[in-house]
């Protein structure tokens, strides 16, 4: 697979992205400018964690105009594999590629630790390695991660199973001390109607190493990398 | 020509922000203050004499960049 | 141009005897850009004029130092082709100011001293002192460095994977923030901030100059009164996004066959840098300030060649790459602009509109500046301070109440606030996080992995400043070892008063001697530092802090260890002895309210054999946790081994024997030289004979597990039980101590 | 009693905000806009009714709290 991931000035984990699917994974990794006006020939395309463009004015709200974000929205368009993660997912509700919006977190502070998620929904390209319902253990680390959306949207992301984790205590619990930012309905991740595009804030390139003491992340990674190869029968052992 | 932009918080959308301020403010001594909100003020200017066209100038940053309308109104003046 | 007045001179915090020097320097008088620059070049901060003598001393070589004292950090070889660089910095005075911008900028500098050098930072750690959080304007300060770190460190995806906090009132009118960085870089392709090749381009990039900090320098080489917090001069501010765009420039620019030198702009912006480059290679710079990107339009030559403007670099091209080097500042949206020539005259000519505005030769202002072997003498309190007579302080009656008050007080308890506020995790390297006696990163395309830890006990500098020292020196390392690391260089970041005092001179003078005896004699080489002078206020002057960060190498990284009990049932053994050392306890201070004593006692040979005997048995792969004792003693550490691992707290039943000791003696001194191991059943025998053969003292105290902390004192027939508390109490306790004292707002 | 709070940086003090912001608008092609500066603007209600009072209260905060007056200047209206 070629996973492309794009790096936007200011972008922070776009190594830790490369690396996980490179070492870890053992896929092919471009790595795509945010001055890019094609992402023709990727397989998926990562937008990785960061502060790009600082995260002034509002997080993801400049990087969305950047002219990579055009070519993006066309291959999601068109059903491609689209991961936002963090920074990423923001960029992603400011450009309309997921509805809602991130608020600053309810302490105000940043906050970096590890947290749960359940997995909302396990028959998605980025969820079918999990169990439905299954614990992960995943870090956070942001300042605006506190999920947003009007009532009506978000009944229809429920309705629609489009919520993909939500923040839960060790023992699977969605409970409002399990949530670590003020995030409506517990919300750490959603899918876009389709199901091609997936926002998160917890980081599974984080935690997708046994010398990281936690590998629950590769759950996601590796999840994206299956579908990919059934989708592409032909590529396969090319 | 300048502008003076106001980007603030839609009705009934929760500010962390504007309540943690109320807190402070509180338990500064200031008892009596309530219904805090944050919002963000931003000066630019505009080369541009046509008051017109620098109206909807402004506008269109607001609505595409400055602002985000899912949540937040803005308004400005130009002078 | 203005007259030169004798005002005008002192407001530029030069001496009479400095401004003559400066006159037969230059053989006339200067004008006003040459006083200026000549004021920040010469100022202690950047001339070190009243330390450079005794740093002389401390060890700088060894077989792994790639690069010492002298560059803008230090770089120490790690193998297959690697090396780490790494430095420490203060920026106390601006965080006092504001401590938000303070703080952040601090690290945006330290960060530029890193990446400058050709290295990718991959670590921050921060040590910081304030005073106690009971009052209003300390916690406003805490909140706001704390604040301002993580909003520089974590925009630039740099982990803070570690740092320390001390409180203490002696700090309220002068913080210390300390930021400790780490890069690493190919050994062969180290950059250095010279100037070579005449006729080379000399090219700014960055962000634009504008009047930021105009004499930062000499500002951080002053002391503070009333009046300062008045003064406001004009903060720098922050622009981490900036930064992070001009360290991806960086080392693009580094990666390809382009440049000769490099330097960030730090305190006294362009001038030091110009001088300093030039002066290394031997050579001149002629710059031209037409071309300075500028903010502020009117900005004259002295505001220009003073200004503090952040997130700025210069470099020396290679003559013909200029072009290449313009377009990769433009691909990441820096201003850019040559700026000037490096010339063989060894002189700094600065021109502005086709005017010569300042003509001084380089190594003058860079090297040639004044040093004073200034006079040192111990305080008349000092006998004070150390004669205590223990008889009339009670022994500890309720030590459960005495561990809890402990584990409470902000100096001991969790900074779990504090670090959570940090991505430590980001460039997926953190194998131990923050809340180990060390944090570990792993080294990505090897099977290393660099252990880091700053620390410094300034109430023992302020009893015993010799002793403090060295002890400062044994603890790094011991906290290292813990963690399984093998000491490979340190750095150090030394905050001290008024050094024109003799008292805080001597304080100074001793402290260098302390390091100096105690790296030489662990053979751990000084690679890089920072001086910190006039850190008083109203004539109050702060604990001597001579603050260390050690880098410690793991050859194995999945053998890096912790300091968190594992698993019930495992052993629990110490190694060392204890002895009556109560002088400058936080017991002592926190239950007794005395700030006194002589600190504890400091053998290095013990000291080097139970540091050789923990890494030996980390490596031999028999330890579940080893953590060494330093505040609060073996109660405290014993307490953190079972509440600090991220899962639910663990309990213990320990067995101490006291001899002779006082019991608070037993509980909570601070003797040196012990760390607690907790091992499988399985290799205790081995782990005792191991450390028999090393010489180093070693008992069973204890086994993990239950819920609760046991720990009672006697002999084979009888004991006491003096601790018992539950577990999850003591986590309690000490977990969200900061937090609450936080909340009550 | 509303006070209507404007926070701005003070002069010559930079602002990596109001930067970026130009930069976007400009690559959005809103060409001709410069000095983008970026403040805070904060409402909140008082519960007193002596507008000299309300004044002194409003000031106090600033200073205290809403400005940092290091880096910030601020001004108000009471309505
Ligand atoms: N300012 C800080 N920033 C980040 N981590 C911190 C800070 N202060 C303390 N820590 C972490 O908390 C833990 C305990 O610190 P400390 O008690 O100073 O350790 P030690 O006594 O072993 O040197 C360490 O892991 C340290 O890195
Ligand atoms: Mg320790």
């Amino acid at each position: 697979m070629n996973i492309g991931v794009v790096v936007f000035p200011g972008s922070n984990c776009d190594h830790d992205c490369e690396y996980v699917f490179k070492a870890v994974l053992g896929q092919d990794v471009t790595m795509v400018w945010h001055k890019e006006t094609s992402v023709a020939g990727l397989d998926a395309v990562i937008l990785p964690g960061g502060f790009s463009y600082g995260d002034y004015l509002r997080t993801g709200a400049i990087a969305r105009f950047s002219p990579v974000m055009h070519a993006v929205k066309g291959f999601a368009f068109e059903g491609g594999l689209v991961l936002g993660i963090c920074n990423g997912f923001q960029i992603l509700l400011e450009a309309g590629l997921l509805p809602g919006v991130m608020l600053r977190n309810k302490s105000l502070h940043f906050i970096c630790q590890d947290i749960f998620v359940r997995v909302e929904n396990g028959a998605t390209p980025f969820t079918s390695a999990c169990r439905p319902g299954q614990v992960l253990k995943i870090p956070i680390a942001h300042a605006d991660g506190s999920y947003y959306t009007d009532p009506v949207t978000l009944a229809g992301l429920q309705a629609n199973a489009q919520v993909i984790f939500r923040y839960c205590d060790a023992e699977g619990r969605v409970t409002p001390e399990a949530n670590p930012n003020g995030s409506l309905d517990n919300i750490a991740g959603i899918r876009n109607a389709q199901g091609n595009v997936l926002g998160m804030m917890p980081h599974p390139e984080r935690c997708a190493e046994s010398v990281l003491g936690n590998e629950d992340g590769q759950l996601i990674l590796a999840s994206m990398v299956e579908f990919l190869k059934k989708r592409l029968p032909k590529m396969v052992g090319a | 020509m300048k502008a003076k932009i106001h980007v603030t918080l839609k009705q009934g959308i929760l500010d962390p922000q504007g309540k943690a301020i109320e807190h402070a403010l509180d338990s500064l001594g200031f008892k009596k203050t309530t219904n805090v909100r944050v919002g963000k003020y931003m000066e630019l200017d505009l080369d541009q004499t046509d008051r017109a066209k620098a109206e909807a100038e402004v506008k269109a940053m607001c609505e595409k960049l400055l602002a985000n309308t899912i949540i937040e109104e803005y308004r400005f003046e130009l002078q | 141009m203005p007259l030169i007045t004798k005002d005008l001179i002192a407001q530029h915090n030069l001496t009479g005897d400095e401004y003559q020097k400066i006159i037969a320097i230059l053989g006339r008088e200067p004008n006003l850009t040459e006083l200026g620059m000549f004021s920040v070049m010469w100022s202690e901060h950047c001339s070190y004029k009243s330390s450079r003598i005794h740093l002389k001393k401390l060890p700088t070589t060894g077989p792994r130092v790639v690069q010492g004292p002298g560059e803008n950090a230090g770089a120490v070889d790690i193998g297959e082709g690697l090396c780490v660089v790494f430095k420490m910095e203060s920026h106390n005075h601006p965080s006092f100011i504001e401590p938000y911008q303070g703080a952040a900028t601090g690290v945006g500098g330290i960060l530029r001293d890193v990446f400058t050098m050709g290295a990718r930072p991959i670590a921050l750690l921060d040590s910081l002192r304030f005073g106690e959080l009971s009052a209003a304007k300390n916690r406003h300060l805490m909140k706001g460095v704390v604040a301002g770190i993580a909003g520089y460190g974590n925009c630039m995806g740099v982990p803070t994977v570690g740092g320390e906090i001390v409180f203490n009132d002696i700090y309220s009118q002068n913080p210390l923030v300390n930021v400790f960085c780490l890069g690493i870089a190919e050994k062969d392709k180290i950059f250095r901030g010279t100037a070579a090749g005449v006729g080379n381009p000399v090219i700014y990039f960055g962000s634009k100059t504008g009047r930021d900090g105009i004499h930062g320098a000499t500002m951080a080489s002053d002391s503070f009164d009333d009046e300062s917090e008045q003064k406001r001069p004009t903060v720098q501010v922050g622009d981490p996004f900036q930064e992070k765009l001009l360290l991806e420039a960086c080392l693009e620019l580094m990666a390809g066959d382009l440049l000769v030198g490099i330097q960030d702009m730090g305190a006294a912006g362009l001038t030091s840098s110009s001088c300093e480059m030039a002066s290394r290679a031997g050579n001149g710079i002629e710059l031209d300030l037409t071309h300075v990107p500028r903010r502020e339009p009117g900005m004259t030559p002295y505001e220009l060649m003073l200004s503090e403007s952040q997130e700025r670099m210069l470099m020396v091209a290679k003559a013909g790459k200029e072009e290449e080097c313009i377009a990769i500042c433009r691909k990441w949206d820096l201003d850019v602009a040559v700026v000037g020539t490096v010339t063989g005259d060894g002189i700094l000519r600065v021109k502005d509109q086709g005017k010569v505005v300042a003509e001084i030769p380089a190594k003058a202002l860079a090297d040639d500046g004044p040093r004073y072997d200034r006079p040192y003498m111990p305080p008349s309190y000092q006998d004070m301070l150390t004669n205590l007579n223990y008889d009339i302080i009670p022994d500890v009656k309720d030590a459960n109440a005495a561990l809890l008050s402990l584990l409470e007080s902000p100096t001991i308890a969790s900074k779990r606030w504090v670090y959570q506020q940090y991505d430590h995790m980001v460039r997926t390297n953190t194998t131990v996080r923050p809340g180990s006696d060390a944090a570990v990163v792993r080294i990505k395309g090897t099977n290393k992995a660099v252990a880091m830890t700053v620390d410094c006990n300034s109430r023992y500098c302020l009893l015993h400043p010799y002793e403090g020292a060295r002890i400062a020196v044994a603890e790094a390392a011991r906290n290292l070892a813990c963690a399984g690391a093998e000491p490979i260089g340190l750095t150090d970041c030394l905050n001290f008063g008024n050094p024109e005092r003799p008292d805080i001179m001597w304080q100074f003078v001793m402290a260098v001697e302390g390091i100096k005896d105690a790296c030489e004699f662990l053979r751990v080489p000084v690679v890089s530092g920072n001086v910190s002078f006039y850190n008083e206020t109203n004539g109050l002057s702060i604990y001597p802090t001579p603050m260390l960060g050690m880098v410690g190498l793991i050859e194995q990284a999945d053998q890096a260890t912790t300091q968190w009990f594992k698993a019930e049932a495992d052993d629990i053994i110490l190694l060392g002895t204890a002895r009556e050392d109560l002088g400058g306890s936080e017991y002592l201070k926190v239950v007794h309210a005395r700030e006194q004593g002589s600190p504890p006692f400091l053998n290095m040979d013990a000291e080097q054999a139970l540091q050789e005997c923990v890494l030996a048995l980390i490596r031999g792969g028999l330890v579940q946790s080893a953590h060494d004792c330093s505040d609060g003693g073996l109660a405290v550490a014993l307490a953190e081994s079972c509440m600090s691992g991220p899962g639910r707290p663990m309990g213990a039943v320990v067995k101490l024997a006291p001899g002779r000791l006082r019991k608070d003696a037993v509980l909570f001194g601070e003797s040196q030289s012990r760390v607690v191991l907790s091992t499988k059943p399985a290799h205790r025998q081995a782990i005792l004979d191991r450390a028999e053969r090393l010489g180093v003292p070693a008992a069973v105290i204890g086994v993990v597990g239950g819920d609760r902390l046991v720990v009672s004192l006697g002999n084979e027939q009888v004991a006491a039980t003096v601790i018992d508390i539950p577990a999850t109490a003591l986590y309690d306790r000490w977990a969200f101590a900061i937090e609450r004292t936080l909340k009550n707002e």
